[in-house]
């Protein structure tokens, strides 16, 4: 495992930087969110990802995909972080990528992976029921048999990432006689299944899903508990190098106005106080570099065990939500006043913090799955 | 003593006899009751009557002399009539900037003429003020200020931009620090003037913040003018009169983030249990059940420091610079306090808007938002911090401010 | 309850200053230490507190007390923590003497607490079994009864402070019929007690204590658990006004040298990352205080529950012992090099601070407790 | 390729022939191994035979020119050397600031005649070296330097103390940064000379720390000689050297700390369920393991970086200031790791020496009082923070260093 860069990889690093700072930064987000678009995100751009090959990134060529890995798609989402862009990247290509890509069903595999390449269905996964993230071996949702081999899932799901605008929802559910979880592929329109938005401070899109008997062929089922960890590790790594771009942007900005703006007759940036936490924050966010770098490339290894995927998507997780968080803290006290109103950028990295906390657990939580792991 | 008692049973028996019914057991606070001014309405005749009657007695003001319409209450009596409006749960008659700043500061530094002109409408509630100081450009370099006034006839001409300014669109007039000597260094071209707002030229813009619609304002001076006459304190001396004042307001922030961190463990805990379970016995998180202690103890901490503060100036010894101290614990201690409970509700404090979410978990999400500017309006952390390492350890200047 | 000093205190606290500084601050430690003195403190000294009453601050007059409180008591302790003053006032006078003056027997507290007052008996009490403070009520050493009404004590106790030179040990056993606590009155020299001294890091006299078979007359249990449980949060409150001294006198000797120190043509304390980090830890003190004055003012109102005394003890010693830890290893880090010699006193400070974490219980150890008292 | 793979199999049997059996299996590294010196002994016959035989072959300084005595092995080939001694398990055949510190800097700034005189020593063990830089009044601000060298004849006369020089009482040369111009300001009048400690005005003192002994030593120079062709680098021109030579240091504190914070976990955990128990499952104390937790990620993150470090490098990325992240990051990871340590260890984690104590928990509290120093020894944290400041972040300079 080499901690660097390859060409293939800078290239497509340097192009994603390319791509979302032609599009405007944050004030794409801010229009999207001022204008309460419904659709949440550019499709616009979404075809041109598409068209670059990212949307496919870690699939197979036979399947419309580039044939390359996590790795690589992080290179993208840590570039789509810093402008938060909230082109549904994770919840498409790594959250129910990941699930049918890795998942039991040629069937499934062969009919979505290529369109999610192309860009012509948005796809997520929905998992979490709870306010606090918790073990999602706690589902309540139901899959029940209706007959000719089909079942009928009954339950809510919250949180679940572009929810209202996917048109495949991979939803986790119960068997009620087995008692065994299940990934069950539904098309966004499925009868009985209702999406409702919901406006969270990130101005990201997300819903909550009611499925009040969504009736699906029992091929429909892609796998199960092992397949959701290896998914949900896999969008968690992929989150933790979302949340690296967007640190890495914040704290430039914030050291942009600390050169910039100055207070009894010098920049504030030369004060030794704020020298010294910059410094620090630094320091904190090379480390989550190195870490979401590790933690992507292991899961590209081939046939990495759960146990060892686990350990390092909570290791980046930890990390990296932690740091966020403070990062955010410390870029809105620099940048004093001004930070504070809806006019500046840096409040959108404080918003967007908290919910990468909260999204795949935070970092108490992911120290204790470590030491779960660890056996101790 | 005994001419304390005798007050207090007058008082009692007037409030009684006087204060309306619909008004008791609705407390207000220095933020919360009727703010006057041109453009205040009531919220009932209730409230208009109970304002009526107190202006009366000079009770807007207890101890402001009664020469200008003030109660001319000692400050002992001043405890006793706030004690017996706390026994009724009355909410104060009038509340606002021209009771708790700019009135006191003209009772320090203004002339005769113009505490006879100022106070009284202060004192009946039909002038609202607001404080213009901060600039885009001096936020804790205040003595930066750019806003200039330059002579005219009989007064000045003002031009530039204020911002922070709380209510500056309900205000009526406002108190300003502006440049009347743009030669001179800094502090010492400042003067501290009070403006009508009521003129062409003044233009106010509400200030969205990260967490929502907000009080402040930028408030515009396109040729504006003020009289000669209502610049308090001296020309190019407003500094003097400014600093009083900040410190002033410093102790007043002090006591409203004393309020709010109240009750914290009874606020985490409750979230805890909602999001946590179980209804009773040891919170299922260990971690998160150490940090509500964390906020408990820091709350406790906290209080007995104020407490302790007060009573040491009691027993006459000096008040030194502790409202640096309260401002930077109390500040960090609310933003703990605030990231605690988004971090306990979880997706539930992630919410905007909409009837997806409780309004309790709304405002969850906007008042942690909102925390983060504590560590920064009314002087921030760094400012108070400079102010400790150098007032209170005596530590040497490094150019550094 | 008044958190401020009146013209009594104020006298006793200036008092109590001059004569530890008169005896040559830390100097006096290092010599002890230096020398491997076998009692590990003075006895002249002892005589003269003595003499001015502090030993029997707390206890009424007619047991040869002064007849003040907790409150007076800490405030000589505070005096005492400023220079590192090994006396065993905390072990002599808060933990023997609070268990003779609240406990059950009379003739035990006029017996010794006279003598104590006078200066002629050393005192502590014996209760810590492990490595890691827990419940007391884990106690392992056992009450025996030995026949005409006398029991024979065995156990080991571990860290008892000025074990090895006390003419009296309370020792905390388990009755072995009953299965309840009990402490119990022995003099330092019975037989069957051997007490193996301890060279601990902050030089501090300390012992282990083995009970071989030590046989007391049974009116020599003077309480039971509930005894014990007063006995040490009125020692830990003691100890957390030993801990308010040493951290401010930590603090001053670092801001001394803050401002001579020069390095870059100025003094360091003109940098300031230094005084921002010096500003904080002032805050942290002055919270110190008020925290030690409410916790020493409520072990001095009477009747208090033993719940509210539980909580303010839990108060004051998270925060003192977490404070004084800071406190230190800032003190350490900002003096450099020189503060890293055992030539230097502040190294002592240093050492103590984490003996004091560790003798009644930790920061976690007492928020754990405030959370318990709270019932959650 | 093959002629490295030539060379491994050559290497490889000639170590198999040659290197003591006894040896094998006893792997040091660069602070643990024979020192050298007019005064070091050997521990074993061995030992001294396993240094004849590797001088001989120059391999004691594997890459150095072979005219001074060296191996004149490129770095490929030297990194095939070390790779079969790792193999077998070996000890460097010598180790010390000589071949580290003096040799590499010689070599870089030394004349030829200086090259001649004191690399042949040095790769036989002959001479061992410590330096001279920090005094008492310049811990950081090392420029502010005052041991004064005064021409003399074809020499200096030294006056002056140093402090922190690691082992002077065991060393017989000392490179040291002294003031040859006392006129010019700070770091333009330095010289770095190089001086014969066996000679009459040279005192050392070791120094006690708070963790007990030390190889710490302070030197004191009184009327002490040192030669004109001694100065290395030119006169007053010493900056320079000094530099270079701190960096090189730095980097290497940082390889000794990423091996000192290896394996944290296991040693904490182990520490964990002797003071806690049970000896399996979830450990008892929920915040205590979480601690641990954080301690393993942290090392995990940190040994992730120092390997990205590496791997940018062999990239052919640039190297920046990274010793300085490595630095402030690792003791201080170190340090969190030896204070959790004796938190675990509660009472056990708190003696200073006799036989109550186990010589491992002994080892605990010693440790923990000597990492203390790390965040100090080699530049404080507080200067790293500057530079990373300064040359990382691109900060404007605020006359603060």
């Amino acid at each position: 495992m080499k901690l660097a860069l390859n060409e293939d990889q800078r290239l497509i690093k340097d192009s994603a930087a390319a791509v979302w700072k032609d599009r405007g930064a944050v004030e794409r987000l801010r229009k999207l969110r001022d204008a309460g678009d419904a659709t949440g995100f550019s499709r616009a751009l979404w075809d041109e990802l598409a068209g670059l090959g990212w949307l496919g990134l870690p699939f197979p060529e036979e399947l419309g995909g580039v044939g390359l890995g996590v790795t690589e798609l992080c290179l993208v989402l840590e570039e789509a972080g810093k402008t938060l862009a909230p082109e549904p990247l994770l919840a498409t290509t790594l959250l129910a990528g990941s699930a049918l890509l890795l998942g039991d069903s040629d069937a499934a595999r062969t009919t979505w992976l290529p369109r999610i390449s192309a860009g012509e269905v948005i796809a997520t996964v929905a998992w979490q029921e709870r306010a606090r993230r918790d073990e999602p071996l706690s589902c309540a949702a139901v899959a029940r048999s209706a007959g000719d081999g089909r079942v009928s899932l009954h339950g809510a799901k919250r949180e679940v990432l572009v929810g209202a605008q996917a048109e495949l929802i991979v939803v986790v559910a119960r068997d009620e006689a087995s008692g065994q979880l299940g990934l069950y592929a539904v098309p966004g329109d499925a009868e009985g299944l209702t999406a409702t938005p919901l406006v969270r401070v990130d101005a990201f899109p997300c819903a909550r899903i009611d499925l009040d008997g969504v009736v699906v062929a029992s091929d429909a089922r892609i796998g199960g508990a092992e397949l959701l960890a290896t998914v949900l590790d896999r969008a968690g790594i992929g989150l933790a190098a979302e949340a690296l771009g967007g640190m890495s942007a914040a704290f430039e900005m914030t050291l942009g106005w600390l050169r910039e703006r100055r207070q009894f007759g010098v920049p504030i940036g030369s004060f030794q106080a704020l020298q010294h936490r910059a410094a620090r924050l630094y320091i904190d966010i090379e480390l989550c570099r190195s870490v979401v770098m590790a933690a992507a490339r292991t899961a590209d290894q081939p046939g990495v065990p759960a146990a060892a995927l686990a350990q390092v998507a909570s290791l980046a997780l930890a990390r990296t939500t932690d740091t966020f968080l403070r990062v955010v803290d410390e870029a809105v006290q620099m940048h004093g006043g001004v930070g504070m109103t809806d006019e500046h950028d840096v409040g959108f990295y404080l918003k967007r913090a908290r919910v990468v906390a909260a999204t795949f657990g935070d970092a108490a939580w992911h120290r204790d799955r470590w030491a779960r792991l660890a056996g101790y | 003593m005994s001419d304390l008692d005798g007050f207090r049973a007058e008082v009692r028996a007037w409030l009684e006899e006087h204060a309306p019914i619909s008004l008791r057991g609705r407390p207000g606070d220095i933020f919360h009751g009727h703010w006057g001014g041109r453009r205040g309405g009531f919220e009932s005749p209730d409230h208009e009557r109970w304002l009526r009657l107190m202006v009366e007695r000079g009770w807007t003001a207890p101890t402001w002399p009664t020469e200008y319409g003030g109660g001319g209450l000692s400050r002992a009596q001043d405890a006793v009539l706030q004690s017996e409006l706390r026994r009724l749960r009355l909410p104060p008659p009038l509340i606002g900037f021209g009771l708790v700043m700019i009135g006191p500061t003209l009772l320090e530094y203004g002339t005769e003429a113009q505490k006879r002109e100022h106070l009284p409408p202060i004192i009946r509630g039909e002038i609202r003020w607001c404080q213009g100081y901060s600039e885009p450009g001096s936020g804790s370099d205040l003595a930066s200020l750019q806003m200039r006034a330059e002579k005219n006839g009989d007064g000045y001409v003002l031009n530039g931009q204020k911002i922070w300014t709380s209510y500056a669109d309900e205000s009526d007039w406002i108190f300003c620090l502006v440049r009347t000597d743009p030669a001179a260094k800094k502090q010492s071209g400042i003067s501290f003037v009070l403006v009508d707002m009521d003129q062409p030229g003044v233009t106010t813009r509400p200030i969205k913040l990260i967490s929502g619609a907000s009080p402040f304002c930028e408030v515009f001076f396109d040729d504006v003018k003020a009289l000669a006459r209502d610049v308090v304190g001296g020309e190019n001396n407003g500094w003097t009169v400014a600093k009083a004042l900040l410190r002033h307001e410093r102790t007043m922030v002090g006591e409203v983030f004393a309020r709010s961190v109240m009750g914290a463990e009874a606020e985490l805990l409750g979230l805890a249990r909602e999001a946590l379970g179980p209804a009773e016995g040891t919170l299922a998180d260990p971690l998160l059940r150490d940090r509500i202690v964390q906020s408990a103890m820091d709350e406790r901490a906290f209080m007995l420091t104020i407490q302790r503060i007060q009573d040491a100036a009691k027993t006459g010894q000096p008040p030194g610079t502790e409202s640096s101290i309260l401002k930077v614990y109390g500040t960090e201690l609310n933003q703990r306090r605030r990231e605690l409970a988004v971090t306990l509700a979880g997706a539930d404090g992630l919410g905007w808007e909409g009837e997806s979410y409780a309004s309790g978990h709304l405002a969850l999400t906007r008042d942690w938002l909102r925390s983060r500017g504590n560590t920064i309006e009314g002087g921030t952390s760094e400012i108070q911090l400079n102010i400790i390492a150098k007032h209170v350890l005596g530590l040497p200047d490094g150019g550094a401010r």
